[in-house]
Formats: C-alpha cells, sequence, structure tokens
C-alpha cells in the first residue's frame, strides 16, 4: 500500500548507517508542533492532551501545541508558522486532510518532516509518515459483530447514529458498516448524525427511538456521545435492543463491564494516535530509527487496528 | 389638487382636499395638530400615494409615485421629522439622492463648494459643509434640510414647520430665503403653527380641518385671525397666557440651583424658583437652556454645583432622585426622547409612574388606564382612547401626552422645554392653561421657550440665557421682547 | 389677552373640565381599524402565522408518521427536546426585547454544567445533596450573566461584543476547569429527581412549561417586563422617565445568565454529564426562535408566546425529519426553506406589519 | 399649479447673502468636539483605540517572538491568514452599515468553493481554463447575496432570519453537490495563478488589498457608499430623499455575497480544495471584526479601514498564541478578555460615544 517504495528504500539506507539504539533515551533537543480540528469533542480532547503529555514526558521535546480550530485556513497559518519558526518536525492532524495537503508539502519540502495522524492528506508526499485508525474498519467491526448477534434474523431493524456527517471518517466508519452488514444481508434501517458532543447523542437518539418503536441493534460511531446516547435510551426506557459503541472511552468501558447496560461491546479506536505521532517526530527530528522493530526505520504508515472489546 | 383622499389602515387623514398654488406665492398651510397637513404634502412629495383625488401639475394630470418623481416635477420638500442622515456630512446631505458624481464616482470638491455657496446664501457660513450632521444641533439640521430643498431645480418648495425648531433670529433668516425664492417666481407652501409668522409672509392660505378643506385661498390681509383660529378649530379661542401669572405661593423657594454648571455647555448658573412661580428660560437656539433643564435634573452631570428641592439635595446625575423628589421634566425632542412610539398611549403616559400602580411588581394596567384616561380626557387629547399607539397620534397631542404623564405622576417641580414646540393654536392655549392650572396648586415651573412672546406671557421670571451665560434675570413685566431679543443678541455676538 | 379662558384642567382640582370645547373627532376609522386584543403579547393574532406554520409541520408529521408521531411518547419527546433550548429562549427574550443580544448564552450553560459537576464528581466526592448542584448550576449561569450585564451596561461595550467576548471565556474556562473531559454525574439524588415524570409528564417539560410562564407573566404583568419593554423601545425616553436603565440592563442579562443556569441542570439531567461542549451553538438556536417567534431584534416589543412556538416549531421540525430519515444535508435545505416560509406566514398573519 | 414661470437657475442661487447680522454658530462646540480629521472613515482619530490594541499585541509579539515575529514571512503568514475573513468582513462591512446582518457569508464561500470545485473537477474534466472556476465561485456568491436580498427586500423577511435561512440551506446543498467530500483542485492553472507571488508579496495579500482598497473608495467615495450609509442610519430619509431603499437592499446583499465569492476564491488557492465545511463560522468572525472595528451594529456608520484592524487584531492575536505556545483553553478566555479591552480601549479613544 505504499507507492512511494523508492523514497522509503533511500531513508532506509541513510538510517540503517546509524545504529539503533534505546528510543528512549534523550537525544538532541528539539522543537515540535502540533495542530489539531478543535476540542469541540471528547475524542480530539484526548488526542490532544495525550499528544500534550507525551511532550512533556520527553525532556528533550518543546512542543508548540497551536490552538486547535476547524478552520482549515487557520490550520494552514498555524503550519506555516511552524515552517517560519523552523521548528523540527510538525505532527499534524487535519480537519480536512486534503485542504492541508499543499501546506504539509511546503513543510516538506522545506526539510522538516512531516507526522500525519488520523485524516489522512491527498498525497504522498505531504508527510514522512502517516499513523491512521481504521475507520472503515471500525464500521466492518461493528457491522459483523452484529452479524454474528444476528445471523439468524434477516429483518432485523439495524440503527445507526453517526458523528459528524461531513468528516470523511465519518463516512468511512458508514461504508465499513454497511458494507459488512451487507455480508449478511442486512442493511441500516434507522440512520441519524449526530455532532460527536453529548447533547448532539441525546438529541438525535431521543428522536431515532421515536422514529423506531421497535430495534434490534444500534451503532454508535463514538463513545463521547454515547454518554448522551445511552442518556437517552434510559430516559426513554428501551432495552429490547443491543448497543455497540465506538472509539471506546473508559465511561463505556465501565459500562460494558457492568453488563446491565444496552452497551455489549465498543470498538476501539485509539486516541492515542497524537501520542504516538510525537514520538515519531522526536525520533525523525533526530533522525534516530525505531529500536523496536527489525526494520529499524520509521516506517511510511502506522495503521492502528480497530478492535472490538466486548465486556 | 383636488379631492385628495388618504387613508391610513386605522385612520382616515385626508377626506377630499383641495389646494391650488400659483407661481411665486407663499402659499400657507393651516390646521389643527392632526388635521392633515403633512399628509397632504407627503402626497404632493410623492411619499404618500393617495387612496382617491387628483393632482394636476400646470394644468396637466400627474401621478407622483415616488419622490424622485416629485422633483424630477421640481418639487422639493422640507418634510417635518428632520429627514438628515446623522452619519452623513453636510454636503453629501444635501446632495442625497442627487448626489454630483460621474459614474458613480462622487464629486466631493464640486459638492462642497456648492454646499458652502448654498449655506452662505441661507446666512450661515460657519457650519462646515464636511461636519458630520449628527454632530450639528437640530436647528443647524434644518438649515441642511433646507439647503437640501433649495439644491434642487424646484419651482415649489414644501416647507412643513420649518421655524419649528428656530428662534426668531433664524425665522428671519428663513424669511429672508423664503422672500428670495418667491420674487424668483418659485412657489412655497408654508406650514406652521405661529399665526403671526404666516400674518408676515403669506400671501394666501388654505385651512384644513379634520382631514377636509376648511376654506381655500383665502388672501392674507383679507382673514383676520379670529377668523382663521375659528376656521381651524371651529370654534373660537381666545389665543392668550390662561390669564395673568399666578406669581409665587409661598416665598420657601421649592427648587434651589447654587452654581450649577456643566464644562463647556454653560458658566454656573444660580437661582431658585417658588412653589406657584413660572420661570421662563429665553435666548437663542444652543445658548445651553436645554442643557441646564437637563443638568437640573441630573440627565446630565453637573460639573459644579447643587441642585436642592424643599431644601434636600439631589443627587449629582441621577434622574431616579430627580424623580423621586417629584421633579418631572418634558424633554424637547419628544419623539427621541419622550415617547415609546410603539406602544400606548396609557403606556407613555404611566412611563414614569407605573410602578406606583403596581403592587408588588405586579401591574395594575386598570389603574393605569383610568388614570392616563381621566387626564388625556382633562387635556382634550385626541384621539382619547388611550390604547392606541402613540405614534399615531399628532405632534401637538403627543405633546399633550407628554405633560400627562407628569400629571399622572405628580410633580412638584417641572421643568418643560420648549413645550410648545409643533403646537396647534387650540392645544397651546390648553398647555397655557394647564400650566397656570398646575402653580396655582403650588407647583414650581421652569420652562424653555424659543418663543419670547410665551416666556413673556406665562413667566413672572424670566432669565436670559446667551452663550452659556446668563445675562438678565428678572421679572417679566419689566421687560418687553425687544430688550429680551437685544440682550439675546448681544451676549451671543458679543 | 387678558380674560382667561381656562381650558385644560386638572384632575382632581376643583375646577370641573370645561365642556363647551367640542371635542375634535379624529378617532380611528372603526372599520378599517384591525381588532387588536389588549396586551398585544397574549395575542394569537400576532401570532398566526406561526401557529399556522407549526400546525402546517404537525400535519405533516401525522401523513408521514400516523399514529406513532401523535402518540404521548413522541410528544413528550418533541417537548423534552423542545424544553433546553426553550428555557435559554425565555431569557434571551428579554434581552433581545431590551434591545440587545446575548450570544453567550450557550457557552454559559455549558460552564455551568462542568461547575455543577466538577462540584459534584470531584471537590465534594459523590455524597453531596443534589440541590448543591442544582443551586451551583444556577449560580455560575447568573453570574456569568451579571458580569455580562455589567460589562454592557457600565462599561458601555455593545452586548454584541461583550457577549461574543464571554461566549469565548466561558467555553476556554470550562475546557479549563474539565480538562475537557466530559465529566459524568455521580451524586446519585440528582438524577433520580429530575429524570422523573409527574402526571405522567416529564420534570423537564415541567419545568420548561413553568419557566415559560414564569417569563410571560414577568414580561407582560410585572414592572420589570414593562421596563424591558421600555428601555427596548427608547432607552433615552426610559433614562428621562426616571428608569434605572443600567441597573435594570444588568437585572435582564443576569436573567438571560440564569435561565442559562436553569438549562444547564435540565441538560444535566438529560446527558447525566457535563461536558464544556454541551450548548455549543445554541445562542444562534435560542435568538432564531426567538426572532422567528416575532420579538423584534431592535428591541422594544417581545412575546414570550412566540418565542415558544418558534422553538417548538424547530423541535417538530426535526422530529418529523428523523422520522422521515431524512438525509441530513437535504435537511438543511428544506430547513431553510422552512425558516423563511414561516417568517412569511407569520409576516401575512400578524396584524403588526414591520418595515 | 397653473402657471409656473419655469425658473431654469438653482433657486437658491439668488437668494442675496447677508451679510449684516453677524452670523451666530450654529456648529458644535469646537473646544469640546475632538479634531477630527475630515472624511470621518479615514480619520485615525475613530480607530485610535484600535491601533492602540493592535499596537500592543503586536508590541507583545515582539517581546516574546522577537526577530522571528517582526520577520517578513511571518507577517505574510498573518496577512494570508487575515485575507480570506477580510475580504468577507468588507462585504459584511457594508451589510451591517445598511442596518442589516448577513450570517451567510460563511456558508455561501463554503458553497462556492464546492461549485467551483465540482464545475473544475468533475463537469469538464481538468482542461477548463482556471478562469471559468475563478468567475463561477464570483457568480455562486453573488446568486446567493442576490436571493438574500431579494427575500429581504421585497419579502420584508428580517436580515438575521433571511441570511440564517441561507445559512443552513447554502451549507447543505453544498454537501449535496459535494456528497461531502473534500474536492481536490485539479485544474493546474488555478492553483498556480493564485498561489504565486507578485513583488514577495502572495497573490491572496494583494487580493486582500486591493478588495479593502476597493471598499475604502465605494463606501466612502461614491454615491453608493453614502447612500448605504443613509439608508443605515435613517431609512425613512433616505425613502424621501429618493433612493430606492428596497434595490439598493439588493445591491449591498449582492456584494456581500461577491466578496463571499472573492473568498471561496482564495479559500480555493489556500486550500487547493472545496469542501462543504470551508467558511464553517466564518459569519460569526467576520461580525465580530466588523463591530469590533467600529462600525456600528444598528447602521449608519462604517468604517473599512476599521474592519481591516479589526482582521488584523484577531490574525496577531492568533499568531502571537502560537507563539507563546498558550493552551488552547487559556486562549479562549485571554482572547475574551481582549476583545473587551480592544472595545473599552476603543471607546476610550474614539471621538464618538454611544449611549
Ligand atoms: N402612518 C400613519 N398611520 C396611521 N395614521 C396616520 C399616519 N400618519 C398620519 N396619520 C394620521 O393622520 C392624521 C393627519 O396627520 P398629519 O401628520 O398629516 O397631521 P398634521 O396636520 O401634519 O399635524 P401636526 O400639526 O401635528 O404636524 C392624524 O390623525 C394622524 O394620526
Ligand atoms: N453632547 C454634546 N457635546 C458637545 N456639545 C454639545 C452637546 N450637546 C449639546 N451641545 C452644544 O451645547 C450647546 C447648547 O445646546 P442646545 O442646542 O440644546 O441649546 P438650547 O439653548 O437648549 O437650544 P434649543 O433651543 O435648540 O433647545 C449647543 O451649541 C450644542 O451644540
Ligand atoms: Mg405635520
Ligand atoms: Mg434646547
Amino acid at each position: 500500500n505504499d507507492p512511494e517504495a523508492v523514497e522509503t528504500e533511500d531513508d532506509a539506507a541513510a538510517a540503517a548507517a546509524e545504529p539503533a539504539g534505546d528510543n528512549a533515551e534523550p537525544g538532541d533537543d528539539v522543537v515540535i508542533g502540533f495542530s489539531g480540528p478543535a476540542a469541540g469533542h471528547g475524542w480530539i480532547g484526548a488526542i490532544t492532551e495525550g499528544a500534550q503529555n507525551q511532550g512533556d514526558e520527553f525532556d528533550d521535546v518543546e512542543l508548540r501545541v497551536s490552538e486547535g480550530t476547524d478552520d482549515v485556513n487557520q490550520q494552514i497559518s498555524q503550519i506555516e508558522q511552524f515552517i517560519n519558526d523552523d521548528v523540527d518536525a510538525i505532527v499534524v492532524l487535519p480537519f480536512d486532510g486534503a485542504a492541508l495537503t499543499e501546506v504539509a508539502i511546503e513543510a516538506m519540502n522545506a526539510g522538516i518532516p512531516v507526522v500525519n495522524v488520523d485524516r489522512e492528506f491527498s498525497s504522498p508526499f505531504a508527510a514522512r509518515t502517516t499513523i491512521l485508525g481504521d475507520n472503515y474498519g471500525m464500521g466492518v467491526s461493528a457491522g459483523t459483530y452484529i452479524c454474528e448477534q444476528l445471523g439468524d434474523q434477516d429483518d432485523a431493524v439495524v440503527a445507526e447514529i453517526a458523528g459528524i456527517d461531513s468528516l470523511p471518517l465519518t463516512q468511512d466508519r458508514s461504508q465499513g458498516f454497511e458494507d459488512a452488514l451487507s455480508d449478511c444481508g442486512m442493511e441500516v434501517e434507522n440512520r441519524v448524525a449526530a455532532d460527536f458532543t453529548v447533547a448532539g447523542g441525546e438529541s438525535a437518539t431521543a428522536n431515532l427511538l421515536q422514529a423506531a418503536p421497535e430495534i434490534d441493534a444500534i451503532w454508535n460511531h463514538d463513545d463521547e456521545q454515547g454518554v448522551g446516547v445511552l442518556a437517552a435510551i434510559e430516559n426513554a426506557g428501551r432495552d429490547e435492543f443491543f448497543m455497540i459503541g465506538g472509539a471506546g472511552s473508559a465511561n463505556m468501558m465501565r459500562e460494558i463491564e457492568s453488563g446491565d447496560s444496552v452497551v455489549e461491546a465498543t470498538v476501539v479506536y485509539p486516541a492515542s494516535q497524537a501520542a504516538d505521532g510525537v514520538r515519531l517526530a522526536r525520533l525523525l527530528a533526530q533522525e534516530r530509527a525505531m529500536s523496536d522493530l527489525v526494520e529499524s526505520d520509521v516506517p511510511r504508515e502506522i495503521q492502528l487496528y480497530a478492535p472490538v472489546v466486548m465486556g | 389638487m383636488r379631492g385628495i383622499i388618504k387613508h391610513f389602515p386605522g385612520a382616515k387623514a385626508l377626506d377630499g382636499v383641495d389646494l391650488d398654488i400659483r407661481a411665486g406665492e407663499v402659499h400657507c398651510l393651516l390646521g389643527q395638530n392632526g388635521a392633515g397637513k403633512s399628509t397632504l404634502i407627503k402626497v404632493l412629495s410623492g411619499a404618500h400615494q393617495p387612496t382617491g383625488g387628483e393632482i394636476l401639475w400646470k394644468g396637466e394630470q400627474v401621478t407622483i409615485p415616488t419622490t424622485m418623481a416629485a422633483l424630477r416635477l421640481g418639487i422639493a420638500t422640507m418634510y417635518q421629522e428632520l429627514d438628515v442622515v446623522d452619519g452623513l456630512t453636510v454636503a453629501e446631505n444635501v446632495f442625497l439622492g442627487h448626489e454630483l458624481s460621474s459614474g458613480g464616482v462622487l464629486h466631493r470638491a464640486t459638492a462642497l463648494e456648492r454646499t458652502r455657496d448654498l449655506l452662505r446664501r441661507l446666512g450661515h457660513p460657519e457650519i462646515p459643509a464636511q461636519r458630520e450632521v449628527g454632530r450639528l444641533p437640530a436647528a443647524g439640521k434644518q438649515i441642511v434640510s433646507m439647503a437640501r430643498a433649495l439644491s434642487h431645480e424646484a419651482q415649489l418648495i414644501i416647507m412643513d414647520e420649518p421655524s419649528a425648531v428656530l428662534d426668531p433670529e433664524e425665522v428671519e433668516n428663513l424669511f429672508r430665503v423664503v422672500r428670495a425664492l418667491r420674487d424668483q417666481g418659485v412657489a412655497v407652501v408654508y406650514i406652521s403653527h405661529r399665526l403671526e409668522e404666516i400674518r408676515r409672509i403669506g400671501d394666501r392660505i388654505t385651512v384644513l380641518k379634520d382631514g377636509r378643506t376648511a376654506a381655500t385661498s383665502l388672501a392674507v390681509q383679507d382673514t383676520p385671525t379670529r377668523e382663521l383660529i375659528a376656521l381651524m378649530t371651529g370654534h373660537e379661542v381666545i389665543s392668550d397666557f390662561g390669564g395673568a401669572a399666578v406669581g409665587p405661593i409661598s416665598d420657601q423657594p421649592l427648587l434651589e440651583v447654587d452654581g450649577l454648571s456643566l464644562e463647556g455647555i454653560f458658566e454656573p448658573v444660580s437661582f431658585d424658583v417658588r412653589p406657584g412661580e413660572v420661570v421662563g428660560l429665553a435666548g437663542l437656539v444652543g445658548a445651553g437652556r436645554s442643557e441646564i433643564l437637563e443638568t437640573i435634573y441630573g440627565a446630565r452631570r453637573a460639573t459644579t454645583g447643587e441642585v436642592r428641592v424643599k431644601g434636600k439635595k439631589l443627587r449629582r446625575g441621577s434622574i431616579a432622585d430627580a424623580v423621586n423628589h417629584d421633579v418631572g421634566l418634558a424633554p424637547e425632542e419628544r419623539k427621541s426622547q419622550g415617547l415609546l412610539l410603539d406602544e400606548p398611549i396609557y403606556r407613555n403616559i404611566t412611563l414614569s409612574s407605573f410602578a406606583r400602580f403596581a403592587r408588588s411588581g405586579l401591574l395594575n394596567e386598570r389603574a393605569e388606564r383610568s388614570a392616563a384616561r381621566e387626564q388625556a380626557e382633562a387635556l382634550h387629547l385626541s384621539p382619547a382612547d388611550v390604547a392606541r399607539n402613540i405614534r399615531t397620534l399628532s405632534g401637538g397631542n403627543q405633546q399633550k401626552a407628554m405633560l400627562a404623564r407628569w400629571l399622572v405622576h405628580g410633580c412638584e417641580v417641572l421643568l418643560l422645554d420648549e413645550p410648545t414646540r409643533g403646537v396647534d393654536v387650540g392645544a397651546r392655549a390648553e398647555i397655557y392653561g394647564l400650566v397656570r392650572e398646575l402653580s396655582r396648586r403650588g407647583t414650581a415651573v421652569l420652562m424653555v421657550s424659543s418663543e419670547i412672546e410665551e416666556v413673556l406671557g406665562l413667566a413672572d421670571r424670566v432669565l436670559v440665557v446667551a452663550d452659556g451665560h446668563v445675562v438678565h434675570t428678572g421679572a417679566t413685566k419689566d421687560i418687553d421682547e425687544h430688550q429680551v431679543l437685544d440682550l439675546v443678541m448681544e451676549g451671543a455676538h458679543g | 389677552m387678558s380674560e382667561a379662558t381656562a381650558t385644560g384642567s386638572v384632575p382632581g382640582a376643583d375646577i370641573p373640565a370645561q365642556e363647551e370645547l367640542p371635542h375634535r373627532d379624529l378617532s380611528p376609522v372603526e372599520e378599517k381599524a384591525p381588532k387588536k386584543v389588549a396586551g398585544s403579547n397574549l395575542s394569537l393574532g400576532h401570532s398566526l402565522g406561526l401557529v399556522l406554520a407549526l400546525g402546517a409541520l404537525v400535519a405533516l408529521g401525522v401523513i408521514t408518521g400516523g399514529d406513532r408521531f401523535l402518540s404521548l411518547a413522541n410528544l413528550m419527546v418533541i417537548l423534552q427536546q423542545a424544553a433546553v433550548i426553550g428555557v435559554i429562549s425565555i431569557g434571551v427574550t428579554f434581552v433581545i426585547t431590551s434591545g440587545g443580544i446575548d450570544l453567550s448564552v450557550g457557552s454559559v450553560m455549558g460552564l455551568a454544567t462542568v461547575w455543577a459537576t466538577t462540584l459534584g464528581t470531584q471537590a465534594m466526592a459523590t455524597d453531596i445533596h443534589w440541590s448543591i448542584m442544582f443551586f451551583t448550576a444556577l449560580a455560575v449561569g447568573a453570574a456569568a450573566g451579571l458580569l455580562n450585564g455589567v460589562i454592557i451596561a457600565y462599561g458601555r461595550v455593545v452586548p454584541f461584543i461583550a457577549t461574543l467576548a464571554m461566549l469565548v471565556a466561558a467555553r476556554g474556562f470550562a475546557e479549563l476547569i474539565s480538562g475537557r473531559q466530559t465529566q459524568i454525574i455521580t451524586v446519585q439524588g440528582f438524577t433520580s429527581t429530575f429524570r422523573g415524570d409527574l402526571l405522567g409528564i416529564p420534570i423537564i417539560v415541567w419545568m420548561f412549561l413553568i419557566v415559560a410562564l414564569a417569563g410571560w407573566f414577568l414580561l407582560n404583568r410585572t414592572t420589570f417586563g414593562r421596563r424591558t419593554i421600555a428601555v427596548g423601545g427608547n432607552p433615552e425616553a426610559a433614562r428621562l422617565a426616571g428608569i434605572k436603565v443600567k441597573r435594570h440592563l444588568v437585572m435582564i442579562y443576569t436573567l438571560a445568565g440564569l435561565c442559562a443556569g436553569i438549562g444547564a441542570v435540565m441538560m444535566l439531567s438529560r446527558t447525566t454529564s457535563g461536558s464544556s461542549t454541551h450548548g455549543y451553538l445554541y445562542e444562534l438556536d435560542a435568538i432564531a426562535a426567538v426572532v422567528v417567534g416575532g420579538t423584534l431584534l431592535a428591541g422594544g416589543r417581545g412575546t414570550i408566546f412566540g418565542t415558544v412556538l418558534g422553538v417548538l416549531v424547530f423541535a417538530v421540525l426535526r422530529n418529523v425529519f428523523v422520522q422521515n430519515n431524512l438525509d441530513s444535508s437535504v435537511q438543511a435545505v428544506v430547513t431553510g426553506a422552512i425558516i423563511v416560509g414561516a417568517v412569511l406566514l407569520q409576516q401575512r398573519f400578524s396584524s403588526h406589519s414591520r418595515t
């Protein structure tokens, strides 16, 4: 899945000359810039927090975290400012990958390695390395789980509570979900979009439950909005269905473990991506290799696993 | 204009009016407040569309769908409501709507030049053509409005109460302009409630009453004032000041003003007003009389000095304190300072006292309404239905509602700023009577008026204010109009 | 000019009003005047267009959803949806009537939920009484509103800017307090108290009802409401009539903040959690509901009844959309059209025409 | 009106200027009035507070960032960031000056980017000329603005509601067209044209500069601008002076839409992509910049210079924040405080006091 094999080899050759040491060992002092979307919902909040903490952990890293924003124009300016400030590496979780591609290429051309987190740029030249969650895979996992549970009922009613519809990640998740369901002859009967917030989840779910008097399974894309989803379900006094969460928050894990809620499982979507991004950026900036891999150079792309976790 | 009819939703403003204007004459339009004068001229200027009737211009029937159309015909209008835009400069206001421009780009220098020229001819070269109009006093805005009317190549110029905000000197100036226009063959329609002005400037008169023509094209010389009043009001009104002054009832001053001043506006003034006494402030526009009243009332924060009511000192800059001590102010600009235009009449009347009718914050609208109705009837407010929106009342009736506010409130010190501005002869007499009645009951009245005759007729004592200084204090019986005018001019130009 | 024909007369004085003066009659042409119920805010006439729009939406709901739409349960869902934004909108109605605007209500609500849950989850463990959370939320809301009011009235900052600053600042402050985490309520009494029913109607709906009635009463039947209208209609006239305009403005913004605090309590019970993201963009929804309801943005005229209708229109709209499983982009386009349609309808049928 | 002796000349021309009477001063008291440069919109005085606020921010930037902050490159970053919102704000300045409001500019900009890229990526493959994209964006913006204007002027819907409806609808429409995908520009000439430099200054900054100068000229030196102020300051007086108020309003909203279209072109070149999420909440940023800049929300007074300053204050603020690595929650709180501070400063130094 890597079209730039040549470049990777070049890098690998360069890196091979350097012995791989322990990655935790302090190296040169480096400045890393981080830019992400507005902390409008919990997952982004956790991502930013994670990056921040990771930065604090290393004595040799100064992490500059710019204001989270959903305005791509502003995010572009933040990257431009990082380029001007000549930071050693940049970690970007773009609000919209396509829109930030050009400025990321500028950064790369300026010799600053860019680590692309979660939402992918539209050009492979835009990032030195990319850490992706698997949004499509999330949908597939959730759909497959439902297929397993409801395999014998082909008239089952499946509902989906999506996040912000206009984000590609939501579209990927929904696509995966749809594809997995259609494999076992099911389809999404009712679908609402919330906005990744607790209140949005509550509101969308309350209406959904009214529109669908009988449901067998629900997949909720995001456990942050899941707090609201559960509140609405509890409020409506409904429990004829089971629910699968998404992204996996601590709250939801507790619910699953307790066993007395409609949530049976959640599809994990790691919030540690940005923290990993900072780690990799540090290695790139210090021109070090990855000690934990056999192929010790920092890889081109890392796609994180999105497993279903059950109680 | 023949048989002009204009209906508003809820009111018939004009019900068959005839008006006939000749070139080179000053045609006066008379009528009580609400008779339909402004409505008539707005029909003529294209601002309103008539419900019925026809307009003939130079013998041909025309329709005037927009104000632009009227201007193109050669009809320019100075409206009663100051029709200037505060955010624009004098020159821009003068040429608003017919800007001197090519391709949309303004010719600023030419406009400034022409404006300066117009202002000079209007006797006000000191008004800077580049000044924002919002920073001019009301009289200055009126001049701008006049300059605008003159900037059109008009054959008919309509002036709706142009003298209301002007003082005697300015009125002279206005007349000079009107005469010059007439001599050039321009027709002028002139509306005013001051009958002596009509006598001096008018050629012919049309009288409106209740939206109908009561008399048309009377020659000014042949019509005695008494007859005009009878035509307007339908009965005889003896235009006086409600009888002789009552005079102070007691020697204990009710209102004491001590060394009061407002930096840059007026110098320290000291005087007092006793119960039953009427004190008048005379002076020219811009002399600072309104500011003295407003500072006493606490609407402006005094720089120095103090105000006492019945010996108790008022807190500086606190209107609430003044109102609590039963001081009331009927402000100069009714619309912007006094009225809630979209509220019913009774709520306007009880604006300063509704809390008194309320029990623990709970309104008692029935009591409010009946108190308001009582005053409305006593003042012959027309229409007397206090649930009506006050916006639909004519100017004079709105002024009466302002006075009713303080009658309902009950006040010991009443500050009146231009109480008869824009008020018709009938209502004027009623307001004078009211002031008399109040002094008989022991109210101390302090009033500002630009009509010196009014000050002298109504007040016991007069303070002549010029340029922020009190230049004369004395009993009104010891001084006449000319002396006051001389004092004022001396102060203003000296 | 000597003989006094005293005309005007002061009631209570012993001189009788003079009768010989004929009253000029320019009373309105009765048959042309639209009938108006006293107290324009009560009048159905003013809101008729909106009632029609709401009726049309309900009809649409019934046609597409049948009994399910008309069920009591669905009605309660709609009302519960409407409740939070509804309570906030009541406060905003006062602000807009007074000629101002409050962009901060959504943020302030979020801040209040966070503050209350911080108190209820962390500071004093889980054994505090639920009423402490309740009053904390109210106090935070009112305090933020008070600050708005002081900046506007005494600092003379235009309301748009002052409350915009509060919008930004309160959101940031809420994030700081919560560390951007959603805080789940652990105080047991709270959820059970506010998530219950009374006579088959959820407590939240009761709260909305009570706040709306109280708001109506306050606006139309008290000196406070009268002052609000006066301040909005002509602040200078209100000031010259002796009304303490500044103090009153402070009270109005405090009231709006208080309503946001009440909204926070309802939000807490709806979502069982406090979060800095609660109430995001609620200010726009609230202002839209108020203005669609017929309150003049310029001030001087406000209607609680209209606001409630405005809120309901949006809530029913959303319900009907979900019922019909409409794509969210199509929803947006349709919503835009319906907003304009409702206002045009309202205009057509309202007794008062604006310019 | 029978036999009128037409006087071909201006009537005022023959009035003898009165010389004998000394002139009395009807101009305002000079010593109380702060000195003002002719043409109030030009005047530094009016915006002095804002200039000071901007100066303070720059000083802060220099103290904390030193040369790096003052570098030409950083200046260009600030200007490029300010450019898009800046161009939109110029259009919004006209709307607000006319007494209206436009909430739809952000959405309309998003719609224009999507429409232009749909044309440029799908409909006609990649070989269309870039200017077609350019004019499409402008046309879409202007058309949406025109629709706003017609609904407001002829439908008599209050601007807040009409443009709110457009905000919602345009966003939905953009999502429908794009299928919620971000559309990357494939027309080569477009990006290369607009991402270039001229004399070391990015094209985008040039565009901002040109639009700002044109806006200033339009507002202060043309009949269009003067009429905008008249319509906003006193619509009745404007009507009586013969101005076609409705037609003028339509033009103003069309202009605002056009500016959003220009903003779309700039956004396209910045992001090399069109998306329905572009411009989200830009309306709030634009209104904030305009109002902070000193344009009266109530209409009747507008300043392009102030708007540009307002936009720059926000852009510099963000730049300084990033430079100082401030936590974004703290940033929000500080931003709130700075907004209020800037306005208080501006008030203190501005020549015009509000009530
Ligand atoms: N827009 C309107 N809507 C309803 N009624 C109106 C309107 N304008 C005027 N009227 C009514 O029409 C009548 C005539 O008003 P108009 O302003 O022409 O009187 P006027 O003679 O100019 O009085 P004044 O001397 O006080 O200026 C009044 O009864 C007034 O209430
Ligand atoms: N807020 C202000 N700032 C500066 N000057 C002011 C202000 N208000 C009034 N003035 C000036 O103070 C002077 C007196 O004002 P004003 O015209 O109200 O006086 P007046 O004697 O009441 O005249 P009028 O007959 O018009 O009421 C004027 O020159 C006016 O321009
Ligand atoms: Mg009139
Ligand atoms: Mg005065």
